[in-house]
């Protein structure tokens, strides 16, 4: 009787395989540690804060970073190391709904035109043309301005521009995924259409959507950022790092602190996400493995 | 370094939209455009008074009902490109901005009765060298030259306007981006968002300018001004903030100017709106403000503790400031009015740092008494469009003055009627409208100021506003420029040019 | 399907689509709850003042009226005529564009000079120094908020040292040359005045950078890992066992397939440069379609707006359908 | 003649070439008129050329696509008529097993549910009777009841060829089509599935469609044989009939072709000259005639009909051998 | 030391693979040799490492591929202390190589006769334009219409004309020896027959030798004179053709011969029981003991040497080897 080389649990063996060449790229490794001091800031955020991070207190305006200030005061008095930790949550708060609602529509839109094919496929693959064609600033900008500027509505600004990469992505996945045998032996038990599409091909399509998110959560803070940058972003006094930049800017050189740290933030939450990303394709992309 | 006999001034100029005298109506292009045409009746900074003064209009004669206004037009004027200035060019020009509909004309039109239909009986030509203008109401003079002495009376060179003319546009097009004018300056170039080039008009009637040149450059980031101004790339940065003035002043070669402006800033209150109808809540509003450190931390001192509508320096100003931050009081008046725990409210604004600034401070003030203010912070034109539609709670905006008279402030703020900012903000008080029209046409100087110290004395406490602040205009230059001060004194009414030099 | 066939549905498919952002445009427009003609009459105008320009300027009309006349013009290449310039939207577009073309155009040639450069290299040399810091380099890129990068280059290259001017595109006395093509750079070469285009260069130099930033990342990532997933392939391992040396290997081989994925990208990412250019435009004063289109939606002129966004969905679709020819081109698969 | 399980008449399946604007529509004409009787409980292989149709007659016999003309009867009933709930009914009783035993389980679901997934569609059962059924089908095939709940990837390519042939079988189907089962295996695997594909067929009274390029194994496990030549049924007849007496000149140098594992056998040099022509442009009368050996005027001109050359035995050719 | 080849010679050949699941073993003491003009057949199944060999000796092992150790002697050089230079002088001129895939193994985005000529432009060092003359020639030989192939792409050739392609640009240098690895497995059995037919002709025409890696033993036995049998990354069994396919010595291979289907053969298929291990972990001693249906105590803790138990008959296993009593030097 034959007898399989190796039995391993699939789950344990792509951890391990993952693991090893995650330990093997320096890179990604930064990447994961910048994510987890990014999760664990938000999570800690009120504890970590030494201070209400609105509350304004104009008598200490302007002051340099010191002990009692690590990364000095706003223009209000604010302490900038609180805005900047409990900022980390509204960031947080933004990558997190944008991707899940983004990557919901993306995945459904994708994954019914590329099983369906034809008509379907052909309209909902132009309308996602149109929104890429879209200037995606400027498109974000218009539904800001149209809903009126707070943090839901960013969230929905953002994501109406952002799903057409993972629509894309998973209609590609989804005319891959349903020509495959298994899909067809499927077809030949009778299964039908619904069934094939939301049980057996979607759940193929949400890895590399997964993937792309994860790359993509970099850009989602970039447009919020940019949005904040152009007022159309999170209100005050809700600390959201684009708009701390963005208030900042007039006091760029003598106060530096002011943009600099939360744009030191910005980027570097978004080197991680960027490098934890490109991480996981170099991992996960099978031309790449071998 | 700039040329000698250029002035260089870095401004935000994304929002310009025309240089037709008929047509513009933003502050500093109006000024723009104020340079390069004369006007009937020109206003000017006697004393520390912005007064009417002539200009094309070498005097003239008020009838003795006071609906006819009589001018003479000065003779010998030439345009810029030599044509001599006739009173038919007067008349031209006068008609223009009406049978164009304008929207700088709405003050012919909304106050003095003058439209399209019967603009040809209310304007007229009576001889060749005298224009007659009639009126629906017997204005104070001040009001009615002060309303004249707007851009739209520049004096537009007819020939070469019609020339120019596309589709009946009365040369607007043209207009847009070329001067016709009699002014000291001649528009020579407009590349919009980029730049605007004046240069001395050979032809001028009046001293020729120090400076040939005036170059404005589109330099839309404030924070970029400073940069160009502090490397001496521009000579005047236009649109700095308080506090980028503060830092770039510390620089040697650079000196900050201020002078006080025709503006002020508010936070208005929707008094049709939930918590807003009570005057005791609005009351309670005044006094959780801390208007001081609005003007001192927020503004670094560039703005005058004001609190009635009419300005500093004019004709009715009261002297008298009755609110304060006082939390306890606040909170007592709210108590009284039911509202012992507070309540939340929208608080819109536009998209300006300051405005930011002044909504962040605020909002933090109104939360010592447990008003929860949510900002919306949104671009000005949209603001505009939801308070015209009475659709805000609170709002913080500002007023610019029209001209240098009460009755434009007391219209504005506390005339329902008027269909302005009082009626925006839904206070019918028919009390106060009453005051206003009688202020309007009252001859007499003494009896007027009274109604306007009365009507302000009644308007702090029942009025739907807590005004902030009269604003101040403040520039950074470069050292290098003279007498930029007196140029720029009664900016917001009028910025002469012809003054500055290097 | 001949190349002829190919191109006509693919302009077909453009029109579609263009048709479609139209459509989008045109809702968001009128849908925004602000009005455009009390914005043009600022803060003091009182009502009636508005409706007399409303019913001047047509927005009195029903909204399906409205959209008929916009597709109309649209497809007459007129959108109307500018709110805030009183000129006919395509004669704006056609003055602001140039400047935002020929910044996009330099941006993305830095960037494809850079990012395959640093891909190829990259990958050429998986997980040593020079690929961590190509991607390092890269990634920042991608990192960093335009906005923020463009004013700390400001800063330092203008402000403190002086090296490089501070925005705009020519210095404020010099004379922009005749205009044939509206961008700079080449009118300037094209009439032999070398000051100017010196000059020009000068200034284009670090709001390019700044925006072909971005773009350098994704044109080096995709690159890396198209050179990495070719250098798998079989005809690789063929050429190796030609003989043939490394660089040959590499740059003769390998580069021009791993081209494929990159040109594609590079036609996404050139419609983001066009959209990225709001930013880069605003912080260095570039007169460019970016602004126009900014200080257009803060001025809710609509007609700027519509025709802004509708001309850059119409550059962005021929930049892809420019690289679809273009892919066809380098890869004889492709070709029908 | 035996009792037919499949008789399937003048099936044609053609698959439009991108769809273009001006030109008139081509097609891939993978299935061109095929006509055949499958007996029940026979294995009747179908070999030929890649590219010549045989997993498009494959699929279209169940209906994974939809033929362009032609009819279908499956024990009697046409099941191009067929909707809803009958369809469904004869699906269960078709099955098939593909060739590629890496891409025919769902890599993310449990072994459990691979095999599973059909009865839940067919049979109002619990999920302890589909465990038991599962074990049972399991043990029949040669595997275990814990390889249940392991992933597809943890088996070997023969050990999926049994999991795809469980799945299959658990639905205790009449009919089995077999897509080249073991052509991505190695011999001594291939040699095991065969084995169990032969016990399992006497066992369970079942029907194969046997689909293979690999005449060697027609000889092994074939009762009847189709051969095709781009989409068409060139010749037709009982195995041993077929091998040992080619009719049809394609049959004859496919057989020359194949090569024998026994150096001593020292075969003459006969080569096929050519390659497969296209299926969208067939070349004019008979499809071989430009390869074929004996081809004359005729032949160029004039298609044959697949006809009775001796009982039973079916050759399309002018000129059988 | 005498070399058992003239051509080629590789003894003690071991090849690793650094991976995630630890670091697979996949050639441990690999011995090939051929004379020249030979043809020696290496069959074995997936997995065992023929590809590996073939690509060691070209040294084409990459990331995270490593030779460890062994010897590769070629026509009197010793291939692994070659500089990386000098190997490229070997490759493509005096050892070329042809593959399964003949349609991916060319480079899509160049016409196929600049691809040949790139192999002759570097052994003759002429530009390639002036190869073209030649190439015509080559395509000629192979088949070909030199006209259309010329400028062809590849995608514009079916899979036997592309693997003609490929033979043309192997054999173009005239090469010493032919290394194909399975270069008839993707192609249909009357290709395969042609180009099976090609090879042997040419070859016989060139006089060079050719090392045909394949698991079909039908090929084998119609193609190869000698025989190398692989079994997990060991080289097990050496013989001419008709000798072992005549008398299988090492178990496996008479294993797999039983397992082979064939036309005309009735009795059941018989196979191998087991599967072929995993090469991280390999069984100790000899690698196929645990299948092995005639396993001693000795095969489970010492690997049996490749020893020649008859005239040109060499095969690694106790069963012959007299418990490691060496028969002849190797
Ligand atoms: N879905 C499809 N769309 C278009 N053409 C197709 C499709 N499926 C198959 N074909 C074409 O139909 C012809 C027959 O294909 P089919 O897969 O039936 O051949 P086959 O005999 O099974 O070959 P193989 O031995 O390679 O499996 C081929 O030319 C193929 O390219
Ligand atoms: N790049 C690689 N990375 C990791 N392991 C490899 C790599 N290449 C080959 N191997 C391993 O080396 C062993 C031998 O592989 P090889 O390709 O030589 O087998 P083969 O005999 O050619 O098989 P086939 O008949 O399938 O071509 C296999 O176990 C394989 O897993
Ligand atoms: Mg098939
Ligand atoms: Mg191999």
């Amino acid at each position: 009787m034959e007898k399989t080389a190796k039995v391993s649990r699939p789950f344990m063996d792509d951890l391990k395989h993952t693991a090893f060449l995650w330990r093997r790229s320096r890179l990604t490794m930064i990447g994961s540690v910048i994510i987890v001091i990014f999760l664990l800031i938000a999570a800690f955020a009120p504890l970590i804060a030494p201070y209400d991070p609105i509350e304004q207190n104009l008598s200490i305006k302007l002051q340099s970073p010191s002990w009692q200030h690590l990364f000095g005061t706003d223009q209000f008095g604010r302490d900038i190391f609180s805005r900047v930790i409990s900022g980390s949550r509204t960031a947080l708060w933004i990558i997190f709904l944008v991707s899940v609602i983004s990557g919901s529509i993306g995945i459904i839109i994708g994954v019914t035109a590329g099983y369906f094919g034809g008509i379907v496929d052909e309209v909902l693959m132009r309308i996602t043309d149109m929104f890429l064609a879209f200037p995606s600033l400027v498109l974000a900008m218009a539904f800001a301005a149209m809903l009126g500027p707070n943090l839901t509505n960013t969230i929905i600004a953002i994501s109406i521009v952002s799903w057409t990469t993972y629509a894309r992505l998973s209609r590609a996945e989804a005319i891959k995924v349903k020509s495959q045998p298994y899909i067809e032996a499927i077809k030949a038990a009778g299964g039908g259409n619904l069934r094939i599409m939301f049980l057996h091909v979607l759940p193929m399509c949400i890895s590399p959507v997964l993937v792309q998110l994860t790359l993509r959560m970099g850009t989602i803070i970039l447009t919020a950022a940019s949005l904040g940058f152009l007022g159309l972003g999170v209100q005050p006094p809700t600390p959201e790092w684009g708009a701390m930049v963005s208030d900042g800017r007039n006091f760029l050189i003598d106060q530096w602190w002011i943009s600099t740290f939360p744009g030191i933030f910005i980027a570097f939450v978004v080197l991680g996400f960027n490098l934890l990303g490109d991480g996981i394709r170099d991992m996960l992309d099978p031309r790449l493995r071998r | 370094a700039t040329p000698k006999d250029t002035l260089v001034i870095g401004a935000n100029t994304g929002i310009f939209i025309t240089m037709d005298p008929a047509v513009a109506y933003e502050v500093l292009p109006n000024k723009i455009v104020a340079a390069c045409y004369a006007q009937l009746v020109n206003l000017k900074a006697i004393d520390g008074v912005i007064v009417p003064v002539p200009d094309i209009a070498e005097s003239w004669e008020i009838s003795e009902d006071g609906l006819t206004y009589i001018f003479h037009i000065r003779q010998g004027v030439k345009f810029s490109n030599g044509d001599p200035l006739t009173a038919e060019d007067v008349l031209f020009s006068l008609k223009r901005p009406i049978l164009l509909e304008s929207v700088s004309a709405w003050f012919l039109v909304d106050i003095f009765g003058i439209n399209k239909d019967n603009v040809d009986e209310k304007i007229k030509q009576i001889d060749e060298n005298t224009i007659a203008i009639t009126l629906n109401a017997p204005y104070a003079e001040n009001i009615t030259l002060g309303i004249l002495s707007n851009m739209f009376t520049g004096i537009v060179n007819k020939k070469v306007v019609l020339a120019n003319e596309v589709n009946g546009d009365l040369g607007t097009a043209w207009l847009a981006d070329h001067s016709a004018g009699a002014g000291p300056y001649v528009l020579v170039q407009w590349e919009r968002n980029n730049v605007i080039l004046l240069e001395a008009n050979p032809n001028y009637y009046g001293p020729q300018p120090p400076l040939k040149r005036i170059m404005i450059r589109d330099v839309p980031e404030a924070s970029n001004q400073r940069l160009f101004l502090e490397r001496g790339d521009i000579d005047v940065a236009w649109d700095l903030t308080p506090q980028l003035l503060a830092e770039a002043k510390k620089n040697p070669n650079v000196v900050e100017v201020k002078v006080p402006g025709h503006s002020n800033e508010y936070l208005a209150m929707n008094a049709s709106w939930g918590p807003l109808k009570d005057p005791k809540v609005r009351e309670a509003v005044r006094y959780s403000i801390n208007y001081e450190e609005i003007v001192k931390d927020i503004m670094l001192d560039n703005a005058i503790l004001v609190q009635g509508f009419i300005n500093k320096g004019y004709f009715g100003y009261v002297e008298k400031n009755p609110f304060y931050q006082d939390i306890e009081k606040a909170k007592a008046l709210l108590a009284e009015a039911g509202y012992p725990d507070g309540f939340e409210v929208e608080l819109i604004t536009s998209n300006t740092d300051t405005r930011k600034a002044e909504a962040e401070k605020i909002q933090a003030d109104l939360a010592k008494v447990g008003i929860k203010a949510n900002l919306v912070i949104v671009q000005s034109s949209q603001m505009y469009a939801k308070y015209r539609a009475q659709g805000h709670q609170m709002i913080i905006a500002g007023w610019g003055n029209d001209y240098p008279d009460p009755d434009n402030l007391a219209m504005s703020h506390a005339n329902y009627r008027a269909n302005q900012l009082a009626w925006r903000n839904a206070w019918y008080d028919d009390y106060a409208a009453t005051l206003c029209e009688w202020g309007q046409i009252e001859p007499n100087p003494d009896k007027r100021e009274q109604i306007y110290k009365d009507l302000t004395e009644y308007w702090f406490h029942n009025g739907p506003f807590a005004m902030l602040y009269q604003t101040v205009e403040f520039w950074g230059i470069r050292k290098e420029v003279k007498n930029f001060e007196e140029a720029a004194f009664g900016y917001g009414m009028l910025f002469d040019f012809t003054k500055v030099s290097k | 399907m001949n190349f002829g066939q190919f191109l006509l549905r693919r302009l077909f498919l453009m029109i579609i689509v263009l048709f479609g952002v139209a459509c989008i445009v045109f809702f968001i427009a009128n849908v925004i709850p602000a009005d455009p003609v009390g914005a043009i009459l600022g803060g003091n105008a009182p009502p009636e003042a508005v409706d007399r320009l409303k019913a001047k300027l047509g927005y009195d009309q029903p909204l399906i009226i409205r959209f008929g006349n916009f597709i109309a013009g649209a497809l007459q290449g007129n959108f109307g005529v500018s709110l805030k310039t009183s000129n006919p939207v395509m004669k704006d577009i056609m003055n602001y564009f140039p400047a935002t073309m020929e910044l996009a155009i330099v941006a993305i040639i830095i960037s494809i000079f850079l990012g395959i450069t640093l891909g190829v290299l990259s990958a050429v040399h998986r997980n040593k120094a020079i690929d961590q810091f190509s991607r390092i380099f890269s990634i920042l890129g991608v990192s960093m908020p335009v906005f923020w990068i463009g004013l700390l280059l400001l800063l330092v290259f203008y402000f403190k040292l002086g090296w490089l001017p501070g925005g705009g595109r020519l210095g404020f006395f010099t004379y922009p040359p005749p205009r044939v093509t509206g961008m700079y750079l080449l009118d300037s070469a094209l009439a032999g005045q070398w000051d100017t285009f010196k000059e020009a260069l000068l200034h284009i130099l670090l709001p390019a950078f700044v925006l072909g930033y971005n773009a350098t990342a994704s044109i080096a990532r995709i690159t890396r890992a198209s050179m990495l997933d070719v250098l798998k392939q079989d005809f690789i391992r063929t050429a190796k066992s030609k003989g043939l040396n490394r660089n040959v290997v590499i740059y003769r081989h390998a580069l021009r397939n791993s081209m494929i994925p990159t040109i594609t990208i590079i036609g996404l990412v050139f419609g983001g440069l066009l959209e990225g250019a709001v930013l880069t435009e605003t912080v260095f004063s570039w007169p460019g379609l970016g602004r126009y289109i900014t200080t257009g939606m803060l001025f809710l002129d609509y007609p700027a707006v519509m025709g802004g966004t509708l001309y850059i969905a119409f550059i962005y679709s021929l930049a892809n359908l420019i690289v679809d020819i273009l892919y066809a081109l380098l890869d004889p698969r492709m070709r029908m | 003649m035996p009792d037919t399980l499949i008789k399937i008449e003048n099936l044609k399946t053609y698959f439009p070439v991108k769809k273009s604007i001006f030109s008139k529509k081509l097609f891939v004409r993978a299935v061109d008129d095929v006509t055949m009787e499958i007996p029940r409980g026979s294995t009747f292989a179908v070999v030929g050329e890649s590219g010549s149709g045989k997993t498009t007659l494959a699929r279209s016999v169940l209906r994974l696509i939809e033929p362009t003309s032609g009819k279908i009867f499956f024990d009697g009933s046409e099941i191009l008529k067929l909707k809803g709930k009958d369809l469904l009914d004869v699906r269960r009783k078709m099955q098939i097993v593909f060739q590629d035993p890496y891409n025919s389980l769902h890599p993310r679901k449990l072994i459990k549910n691979i095999i599973g997934e059909g009865m839940k569609i067919h049979f109002k059962i619990t999920e302890s009777e589909i465990k038991d059924k599962i074990s049972a089908v399991l043990k029949e095939v040669g595997l275990r009841d814990e390889h249940m709940f392991r992933y597809p990837h943890e088996f070997s390519g023969g050990q999926r060829q049994r999991i795809a042939f469980a799945r299959a079988i658990v639905l205790k189907p009449k009919f089995i089509v077999l897509d080249e089962p073991t052509s991505a295996l190695d011999v001594s695997v291939q040699a095991m599935v065969l084995k169990m594909l032969k016990d399992i067929r006497s066992q369970e009274g079942l029907t194969y469609m046997f689909i293979t390029h690999n005449l060697s194994l027609v000889d092994y496990i074939a009762d009847r044989v189709a051969v095709m030549y781009v989409g068409e049924v060139v010749e037709m007849g009982e195995k041993n009939t077929v091998f040992n007496h080619p009719s049809h000149p394609y049959t004859d140098l496919l057989m020359a072709s194949n090569p024998i594992p026994d150096p001593k056998f020292q075969r003459e040099k006969r080569l096929l000259k050519g390659e497969i022509p296209s299926s969208i442009n067939p070349p004019s009368g008979c499809r071989f005639h430009n390869r074929c050996p004996h081809a004359d005027q005729k032949c160029a001109s004039q298609a044959p009909e697949l006809s009775e050359h001796k009982p039973g035995h079916f050759v399309r050719c002018h000129y059988p051998l | 030391m005498e070399l058992r080849g003239k051509l080629l010679d590789v003894s003690g050949l071991k090849v690793s693979f650094y991976t995630y699941r630890g670091v697979i073993k996949a050639l441990d003491g690999v011995e090939l040799w051929m004379d020249s003009g030979e043809r020696l057949g290496v069959v074995g199944e997936t997995g065992c490492g023929k590809s590996v060999t073939s690509l060691a000796v070209m040294r084409l092992i990459e990331q995270p591929g490593e030779i460890q150790a062994g010897k590769v002697i070629f026509n009197g050089k010793s291939l692994l202390e070659l500089s990386e230079e000098e190997m490229n002088g070997v490759r493509g001129i005096e050892m070329s190589m042809i593959f399964q895939e003949p349609r991916s193994s060319l480079n899509p985005v160049m016409k196929v006769g600049y691809q040949i000529g790139e192999a002759i432009a570097k052994s003759k060092k002429m530009p390639i334009k002036k190869t073209y003359p030649e190439v015509r020639e080559i395509l000629k030989l192979v088949g070909l219409d030199p006209e259309r192939v010329m400028n062809s792409y590849p995608h514009e050739l079916s899979g036997g004309m592309s693997q003609r392609v490929m033979i043309g640009m192997g054999l173009a240098t005239h090469p010493k020896l032919l290394i194909a690895d399975e270069p008839t497995s993707a192609l249909d059995v009357t290709i395969q027959a042609q180009i099976l037919e090609l090879l042997d002709e040419l070859a016989r025409k060139m006089g060079n030798a050719v090392m045909l890696i394949t698991h079909d033993m039908g090929v084998v036995a119609e193609f190869c004179d000698k025989v190398m049998v692989m079994y997990a990354g060991n080289s097990v069994e050496y013989a001419s053709t008709f000798e072992l396919f005549e008398r299988p010595l090492h178990p496996y291979t008479g294993g797999l011969l039983l397992a082979v289907p064939r036309v005309g053969r009735t009795d059941e298929l018989k196979a191998i029981k087991g599967t072929v291990p995993d090469l991280v972990d390999p069984p100790s001693g000899c690698r196929f003991h645990p299948r092995c249906p005639r396993v001693m105590e000795i095969c489970k803790e010492n690997r049996p040497p490749l020893l020649q138990v008859e005239p040109g008959h060499f095969v690694a296993c106790y069963l012959y080897g007299n418990k490691g009593e060496v028969k002849e030097n190797a």
